[in-house]
């Protein structure tokens, strides 16, 4: 019934828009129409399901007519038309998309169900090529049924899979190592060590820590990076009995921030220090949030300031302000637009991929280590790629493959 | 006269500033605050003015909208805030008035709520004004914002409707000439972005340009545009940079259509200030250094 | 039960989304949509949750007469006044009061708070910007080059033009693209690290 | 004392100045309402204020910054809830969830099959306010697992094509552009940007550049020997990018305090 409905409803609206195309066609004067003599038409039409899409595709190919760029070279465009049976009368084909000369294939695609042009699925469709000329038109080129269908894996996307489980394998591998007991070697890192050393100083100072996580929302994996990386800080600052500030940009980063923090107090054994208050909420604006952290910043003076998030235009103005305030400053984002200005003013910076490994490193935890080591593998492998390319072209004189994982050569 | 006395100004200060700091004084930060105060507001009230010429990324973006053949499409996006408009705000100006003079058709849109109200400035200070026969809905038209950043491209690439049934006035879009043949925008012939965020020219090119194969040219504040650049020539016809590239752009303007000016052409005069200010940086920079190197000069001796 | 729960709810929607990247089918879509819709949804609870922290932290300070006790009375006082406009069936966000408010008090503070860095830039290029080593000798070369481009320099203005652009381009573009991979790879890890449950450092022992 | 009191004069000096601004700016209006011509008076004079105030903090922390600032907090959060409330409730929440309510706000209601499934994430939003009652605040957990794991797994695998796939697959240049053998490359030498020699340079520094930045970021090997010398060279090519990108973004900067002055001096003080 369902069904009726709907075939009826395209049915409706393939009439409507064919009476607005055969309108719109008849309305040129045809006085040049009979010094033309219409092109052959293309041939052989093949049809088959849009790979890698939602069911709304079918894919048209066929040869091109013999006057397209040779012959009588008349031919100026192709019409594509779709209809619901073969022997459906003209005006219920419609006009699926038009292209080029030269041109051998067209995607008609339209997953919009209100559309008109709205490509039913597992539906056996018909489609016909028409090779266009000034004013004439060839017979059509026909060909179905054929069906579209949903696609159950995008192949475009085959280079992220085998990245996945190749990252996948070499951290379950580096995980199971380092369960046994050996030793992962990870070489220093100035930044990250720093944080350690500044909770010890607040403590010593008797002063806060500030601890800024971006504007990033928590859709942003910069900021989930710096969430875990908050934990361990958090859990730091309880063991030593130092303060905490963590102002939020975001409602959901603050409920999540206040959770970490809540828990990490939790860990290391004195939940009743914590306050809910040291985690708040201050503005979802970037500048009227920027506004209230400087004004904490010089108004309590931390001794020390981490910013690890994701940062756009107020990098600066914090890192900055911290600077008058005195405080040791820790920076670290993934935002390559935002690091010259932590790098120019802070003491510290964590560049891109040292934020994400921060974590790993303060927790020391053989677990996250193993993860760090796969990372390294697959930059490896990216390195050997790099030079191999060198050799070869070293060797055979051929220049390179350019974009090597843009075409679906799989 | 401004220009002496600024010279005087500045110039004074900042011998008497190295004087200090080769003696082994530190300057506060608050005495550089006051240079570049100082430096850039005697700019502003002298007017001062200096000739800029257009660099081959800003003249590709101005040939390419010269040579197109009237009433060719074009679209343009104010994808920026308040903060930012002071840098972008005057390429946006400089294109209006270049497309409209040129006859071709201008469309409208943002991706930015705020760029709404920036744009209906730009209509009434300057393409209402300047261009009193452009028509509504034949010359140019305004879409309007719509919610959902890249995922509004993602759709208007392919159908211009689905997200804007109708233009920002409420009028359908069927009942305006200029869109009689305009499926999506991959029927226009160029799409400029002007913006320094996220959505912005990054956005436009990955969203729009590149999968409609329509050439794109974009604006941006400066911060962004060293990200941008790789996209140039390829995948950008031209880019404007900051307000260095919307001067070059009113200069190139002005020397092609000499009636524009009179107008006011606010990024060559922003010009002025710029380029004292970086004098100050710059010559704070060369001190600081003199001082540092002054001071372990001494250090190695005592 | 405390700890359990949410680790699986991390792994299954974790292993659910990283999946339906790879699906393009029509189901599969529509969940994504709608997945991206509940965060949206969710977000407005966690609103409730942020203007009860701001209430909190507000009330506590002009409760107990805490230092600077009167900014926040001023920060509540706007806070509700700009609600109660903006909700106000008279007009919201088009309301007269409120639009003017907004481009007469919101806007100019706005742009000053971003005008700072004009300064800001100023005093860090001073502080920073020292023939140290080798390393900050190059920051501060690459820095003045790219500043010197804003000066008309005459005869020089072209190579330096030339050197600022081409800096701009090529290692610009080869230090951007050896950052993202790598972040590309963090960010791989960080989400990894989350789904598999080994990162749970943010959900706390009990 | 004497602070205080110098703070007092300046009090007394500043709303001396915005009253006298206040009249003269109301005076100068060309509105024909008077109501509007004072409104607007106050207004530009009150933005003035604020900007100043704002500025006031490069001297330092103040009264005048301190009432900027928690206005522009407290205007900030309002405007962002009412703006929450019209887009995200009004306009995407309550067209899915009740015909009644999508009347009463003048949205048209959307009647859809899946509707139901709107539950599904208020169920989760009552779960995050749990966190408000201490004895099941811990139930709230699930609620952030769920936002949690959905940004893990969308990050898992859809970031890797523009950060990780791309950039390595651009890497692939070709080294030797147009190469005819060395004798030619010899013969044709010049620094002309689109000549062969910048072509191969520009394309070698990138590859050896990235190549370099790599090696900088390796965690788990000790900076030495080659591989220190290595990531040295990657070091070095941050830094240029970082000195490039600084320096090229002081002229945004200045452009943004230009507006500011010429706020003050143009359309305030009218000196312009």
């Amino acid at each position: 019934m369902k069904h009726i409905k709907l075939i009826l409803f395209i049915c409706l609206s393939l009439c409507l828009t064919q009476a607005i195309v055969a309108q719109t066609a008849t309305d040129p004067p045809a006085e040049t129409a009979p010094a033309v003599q219409p092109p052959a038409p293309p041939g052989n039409v093949i049809l088959k399901d849009l790979p890698n899409d939602e069911g709304h595709g079918i894919l048209v190919r066929w040869d091109l007519s013999p006057d397209d760029g040779a012959g009588r070279n008349t031919v100026i465009s192709y019409d594509i038309y779709r209809a619901l049976s073969p022997s459906a009368p003209d005006s219920l084909w419609m006009n699926v998309g038009t292209v080029v000369l030269g041109t051998k294939r067209y995607s008609d695609k339209s997953v919009e169900k209100d559309a008109p042009d709205f490509l039913p699925k597992k539906t056996d469709l018909y489609y016909r090529v028409v090779a266009v000329g000034a004013g004439v038109r060839s017979t059509p080129a026909s060909a179905g049924p054929v069906q579209a269908y949903d696609n159950w894996f995008n192949s475009m996307k085959m280079p992220e899979l085998i990245f996945c489980i190749v990252f996948l394998i070499l951290t379950v591998r580096f995980i199971n190592m380092a369960k046994r007991g050996i030793d992962l070697y990870v070489r220093p890192l100035a930044g990250i060590e720093a944080i350690d050393e500044a909770i010890g100083r607040a403590t010593e100072m008797g002063k806060p820590i500030l601890y800024v996580l971006g504007i990033g929302t928590a859709g942003d994996i910069a900021t989930i990076a710096s969430f875990t990386v908050l934990g361990r800080v958090a859990r730091k600052v309880a063991e030593y009995q130092t303060s905490m500030i963590v102002p939020c940009c975001d409602p959901v980063v603050m409920t999540i921030a206040q959770e970490i923090v809540k828990t990490g107090y939790a860990d290391a054994g004195r939940p009743d220090t914590f306050k809910e208050d040291s985690v708040y909420y201050v503005t979802s604006q970037q500048f009227p949030y920027v506004a209230a952290v400087n004004g904490t910043i010089l108004r309590e003076k931390p001794a020390t300031n981490i910013y690890l998030g994701y940062f756009a235009a107020e990098s600066l103005l914090l890192a900055e302000t911290g600077v008058l305030a005195g405080s040791i400053q820790i920076a670290g984002t993934d935002q390559v637009s935002q690091l010259p200005f932590f790098v120019v003013a802070c003491d510290y910076t964590l560049l891109g991929e040292e934020l994400y490994a921060a974590s790993a490193y303060l927790g020391r935890e053989p677990l996250l280590l193993g993860t760090l080591k796969a990372q390294d593998y697959l930059k490896a492998i990216v390195l050997v790629l790099m030079v191999a390319l060198l050799a070869l072209r070293v060797i055979t004189g051929a220049d390179v493959i350019s974009k090597p994982f843009d075409a679906p050569w799989w | 006269m401004g220009l002496i006395i600024s010279i005087i100004v500045i110039g004074g200060g900042l011998l008497w500033i190295l004087y200090l700091s080769i003696k082994g004084r530190d300057v506060d930060r608050r005495i550089v605050y006051l240079f570049v105060g100082t430096t850039v507001a005697l700019a502003i009230i002298f007017r001062l003015e200096f000739g800029e010429v257009a660099t081959p990324i800003v003249k590709s973006v101005f040939d390419k909208i010269e040579n197109l053949p009237a009433g060719s499409k074009i679209v343009l996006s104010y994808d920026f805030d308040p903060a930012m408009a002071p840098e972008v705000n005057p390429m946006a100006n400089a294109f209006i008035r270049h497309i409209l003079e040129k006859k071709h058709r201008l469309y409208f849109m943002s991706l930015w709520a705020t760029g709404q109200s920036l744009l209906s400035v730009s209509l009434d200070s300057v393409l209402k004004p300047e261009f009193p026969d452009a028509k509504y809905g034949v010359d140019y038209c305004n879409l309007g914002f719509k919610a959902g950043n890249e995922g509004v491209l993602n759709v208007v690439i392919t159908n211009l409707r689905k997200m804007f049934p109708s233009d920002a006035n409420g009028n359908s879009l069927d009942s305006l000439p200029m869109f009689k043949d305009v499926e999506s925008l991959k029927d226009m012939d160029l799409l400029i972005s002007i913006g320094g965020g996220k959505p912005g020219v990054k956005e436009w090119v990955l969203f729009a340009g590149d999968p409609g194969k329509v050439a794109m040219a974009g604006g941006s504040a400066a911060v962004s545009t060293p990200l941008l650049y790789p996209y140039w020539p390829k995948q950008l016809i031209g880019l404007l940079g900051g307000t260095k590239g919307a001067a070059e752009y009113e200069a190139e303007l002005i020397k092609r259509y000499p009636r524009f000016k009179d107008k006011s052409m606010p990024a060559l005069r922003m010009m002025g200030p710029q380029t004292m200010a970086h004098v100050v940086i710059i010559a704070f920079i060369v001190i600081g250094n003199i001082a540092y190197f002054r001071s372990r000069k001494k250090g190695e001796q005592s | 039960m405390k700890r359990q729960i949410p680790l699986v709810l991390v792994f299954i929607f974790g292993v659910l989304l990283a999946i339906q990247y790879f699906i393009p089918s029509e189901p599969s879509q529509k969940g994504y949509e709608f997945v991206l819709d509940w965060i949206t949804i969710i977000g407005i609870f966690a609103m409730v949750l942020g203007i009860w922290s701001q209430i909190h932290v507000g009330y506590y300070k002009i409760r107990h007469r805490a230092e600077d006790w009167k900014y926040s009375v001023v920060t509540m006082v706007s806070m509700f006044g700009m609600i109660f406009l903006g909700l106000s069936p008279f007009g919201g966000l088009q309301g007269t009061t409120f639009r003017l408010i907004y481009t007469n008090i919101f806007i100019p503070i706005q742009a000053t708070i971003f005008a700072l860095l004009a300064f800001y830039i100023a005093s860090a290029s001073y502080r920073a910007f020292r023939a140290r080593s080798a390393v900050s000798t190059v920051l501060l070369v690459a820095a003045l080059l790219l500043m010197l481009r804003v000066i008309p320099m005459g005869p020089l203005a072209d190579p330096i033009n030339k050197i600022g652009s081409w800096m701009l381009l090529v290692p610009n573009l080869a230090a951007k693209r050896a950052i993202l991979i790598g972040v590309g790879l963090g960010g791989v890890a960080t989400a990894l690290k989350i789904v598999l449950g080994i990162e749970r450092s943010y959900l706390g022992k009990d | 004392m004497t602070s205080k009191t110098a703070m007092r004069i300046l009090m007394a000096i500043v709303a001396l100045i915005f009253l006298f601004s206040w009249i003269i700016k109301s005076g100068s209006g060309v509105s024909d309402s008077t109501f509007t011509n004072v409104r607007d008076g106050f207004l530009i004079t009150f933005a003035v204020f604020l900007t100043l105030s704002i500025f006031s903090f490069l001297y330092h922390d103040n009264p005048f910054y301190k009432f900027a600032e928690s206005l522009y907090v407290g205007i900030s959060a309002g405007y962002w809830m009412c703006y929450g409330f019209w887009s995200t409730v009004v306009g995407n929440f309550v067209p899915r969830a009740s015909r009644s309510l999508s009347e009463f706000f003048h949205v048209p209601y959307q009647e859809r099959a899946d509707h139901i499934l709107i539950y599904i994430p208020i169920i989760f939003g009552l779960i995050l306010l749990t966190r408000l009652l201490p004895r099941i605040g811990w139930l709230s957990r699930w609620s952030l697992a769920f936002i949690i794991g959905t940004t893990a797994g969308l990050n898992l695998t859809r970031y890797l094509r523009s950060d990780f796939i791309s950039q390595v697959s651009n890497s692939f240049i070709p080294l030797f552009v147009d190469w005819k053998g060395a004798g030619d490359f010899i013969n044709h030498i010049s620094l002309a940007a689109d000549g062969q020699f910048i072509a191969i340079l520009s394309n070698w520094v990138i590859f050896v550049g990235v190549m370099c930045g790599l090696v900088y970021f390796f965690f788990s090997k000790e900076h030495k020997g080659t591989f220190g010398v290595a990531s040295r060279i990657g070091i070095w090519i941050l830094m240029i990018t970082f000195g490039a990108s600084f320096g090229y973004t002081v002229m945004g900067r200045i452009s943004l305090l230009v507006g500011r002055i010429t706020f003050l001096f143009g359309d305030w003080l009218n000196i312009l």
